[in-house]
């Protein structure tokens, strides 16, 4: 059974250890912070200019000073801190961030990311802070299904829309799969209920299969 | 005596004039300087050039100043909102012109801009649409674009609290542009909730010092502060109890 | 739990290799990571490559680490001092190298490292023998060099208060290039006078936030302080009272 | 009468107006701090981060983490701002002081400034802030004496000794007569018991002769 979302946000979860400094992006993977483990020291960024962000807060003590990237209300947690756009910006694009997830249009074979605009002619552009994430951290993964609503692969050769950025995805979380980005092109380390052969039909792409070997500690 | 201080909102942005570049700081609902944004369409000038995060929500502040048809063309990194229509139909009728910046190169122009600097190489947007045409280098193995400084005639800002020499705090996210703003436009207009006495700001939690601002302006507390301590909003407009649904619902909402 | 907190200098310092770049924050006393720098001539790794403002006075801290011959090359803005002998003496003996950068490239370079610029064009230096034999442009009608980033294996920083996250406080201008040098280096350690619990520093006030901040150690409080109340010296290294006069006289007295 | 030091200091003082944002640099032009007229607020900077700096303390009220460019220690005013030190070059090489005074030893027609170093060989090489302040304030003042202790000019055709920084002073005072670099090259603007020509026969150089024209508000 392939996962919903939520449950994808909580395999995510599990691979982010206690310490980490996260940015969730905007959208699904803001999810992630709902599964993170109960106790674990895990410090979210949001690149509106914070350290330290906490869940929503509850009704009546909304304070409009205080949003996350995706202009959602947010609280703060001790030890939290706070810094201007370019500061804020700064510690992204200087890779001091642990891990950021992203959604996905597209994912290359060599890591390239496309997920901010599908090229459509008349359309208005807007990329906000995507570019930044997609290289702002030492791992880069990527919270998306497997196939579009149209049942077409996002994992692809090449992307096909304007890029986000350039081989800067590490790993891909699917539904139906977690995929490493190698030198070698994707490679399957983990599946949600289906095979590699089945994943390789449905990407269109030559797998590799790492299913069967431990993750390193 | 340095006294920084002006009597309103419209003191404060006098003298802004047609074909004026203008940064706006702000980030969502934060930081955006509401009442001066509000004088500036009041005052009226047209063929503005105006930086900005976003371009503009629903039909009031920078939607507004559009749709008042005060600007000539937006630099900014997110115009295309749910609540963006007065921008989207601009846009789409050709009648504003459009630069977009990713948003840590927006905030890094403008930081270069206040810091004197000509230029720098930035590895976001390389090899994407943005960075076409633009001059680009291998570095020590990473590739760059050549990015450039954004600089203004006025930046027009929200603060928290400021002294009659132009020091300024911020509250929480609302900090996002207003510093870098501050340091990259000619003339710099801070409104704040409060002006307090001179030393009543520590020295060492000042944001923006008073040597980046030229105006200082009170424009009152906001709803969910009471004498500088926070007691909450119902939303992320900062309406309070019972008044919350009915203005959310003529002004779109948050987004 | 997150904690960032080491035992002593020693257990802060560990791990320093020979051959590591190693950035040492201060200018003058102020922000000097004394304890640190006695643990790192304690640890004994050579070859180093020092960035710093200065290049050591008397015979103290960095001095003595020069003395000990655990310095390959010192990058810096101000060797020549009143007090710089260790230094003078190595540099004319040709047994340090000295790479002399003007101290507002040398932060903005320190800058650039932690801030992921591959490279920026600044005015400072064009025109004079430290911008020979590098990249200029004119842009805009201002000639500018091209400066690269610096960067560290370590960062060793005197800061003020810390929490076992790593958040740190400065005192006035000892915040110097701590901030800076924190997001430049792959290690940064900071000793502070004192940890406090998480939640005692202001948010609006935290100067380094942990993110750049690797280990921290409380060294206990200067003799100018107690409590964290200022309570006065009578000369800039911190002497009071009657030892002030003895001490200055081993010590080689302020600069 | 030539103007020692401390007239000089006082004489530059009268030229700072209220509200200008200043940098002294380090040695002679400090005095200038002396003679500010008393209660205008002129607010300086220091470019080890502080603006805001205040007179000398007290005996026994140093403070180690409080001292100006040249170590020495200082106080701090209300009113006054720390920052690190990018932000505070940043703040210079970005134009935003409106004077900063520094000693030469020679200056060009051109407005070159040399004051670092005198290029012997063997000495040890030190710049420090030299060349960002050079640069670094919209009005570039000079203090110094008009010659050298061998009696040679330290207003030159062309400097000699390694440059500070091109084109980048805007007027020099000296304890014969204070200058402004024009495209014309220097015009005497004030003289203190000397001529023009005289002025013109230590220095070797032509000059214009302003002395006559009210400077503009």
């Amino acid at each position: 059974m392939s996962l919903d979302r939520r449950a994808l946000a909580a395999r995510i979860a599990q691979d982010i250890p206690e310490g980490s400094y996260v940015n969730l992006g905007i959208g699904a993977p803001t999810l992630i912070s709902d599964y993170l483990p109960e106790g674990a020291e895990i410090i979210l960024h949001t690149e509106n200019g914070m350290l330290g962000m906490g869940p929503q807060p509850k009704p009546g003590e909304i304070d409009p000073d205080l949003i996350n990237a995706g202009k959602i209300p947010v609280t703060e947690l001790p030890g939290a801190a706070y810094f201007h756009h370019a500061d804020s910006f700064a510690m992204m694009r200087g890779g001091h961030l642990d891990f950021c997830v992203l959604g996905a249009f597209q994912v290359s074979q060599h890591g390239d990311l496309a997920n901010w605009s599908t090229g459509e002619p008349g359309a208005i552009p807007a990329v906000g802070g995507a570019m930044d994430l997609a290289i702002g951290a030492k791992q880069v993964y990527v919270m998306t299904d497997l196939l579009t609503k149209k049942g077409e692969s996002k994992l692809v050769a090449e992307c096909g829309y304007p890029l986000t950025g350039v081989r800067c995805v590490t790993r891909v979380y699917t539904d139906r799969a977690v995929f490493d980005v190698t030198p070698e092109g994707f490679a399957v380390i983990e599946t949600f209920d289906t095979t590699v052969d089945e994943l390789s039909s449905l990407t269109g792409l030559t797998l590799v299969d790492r299913t069967s070997i431990p993750e390193e500690a | 005596m340095i006294d920084k201080v002006r009597a309103d909102a419209a003191d404060a942005v006098s003298g802004i004039e047609d074909g004026s570049t203008v940064m706006i700081s702000g980030f969502g609902r934060a930081g955006q300087p509401v009442e001066l944004i509000d004088a500036l369409i009041e005052l009226g000038p047209r063929d503005l050039t105006i930086v900005n995060n976003n371009a503009g929500n629903g039909d009031v502040g920078l939607a507004r100043l559009l749709a008042n048809r005060q600007v000539r063309k937006i630099i900014c990194s997110f115009p295309r909102q749910v609540d963006s229509w007065v921008f989207d139909g601009l846009y789409r009728a050709g009648e504003i012109e459009l630069e977009l910046v990713p948003q840590g190169n927006l905030a890094e122009r403008i930081r270069a801009a206040g810091a004197g600097i000509g230029a720098f190489f930035t590895p976001t947007g390389f090899g994407t649409p943005l960075a076409e045409g633009k001059e680009t280098r291998n570095i020590d193995g990473t590739d760059y674009v050549l990015e450039y400084p954004i600089r203004a005639d006025y930046a027009l800002i929200g603060g928290f609290l400021a002294d009659r020499l132009g020091n300024v705090v911020y509250r929480k996210t609302s900090r996002n542009f207003g510093p870098i703003m501050a340091a990259a436009a000619a003339t710099s207009i801070v409104q704040v909730d409060e002006v307090v006495e001179v030393g009543a700001l520590d020295p060492e939690a000042v944001v923006t010092p008073g040597i980046y601002v030229d105006r200082v302006v009170a424009v009152g507390e906001r709803p969910w502060l009471e004498h500088g301590v926070f007691v909450g909003a119902d939303d992320a407009e900062g309406h309070r109890g019972t008044d919350a649904g009915t203005v959310a619902a003529t002004e779109g909402g948050a987004a």
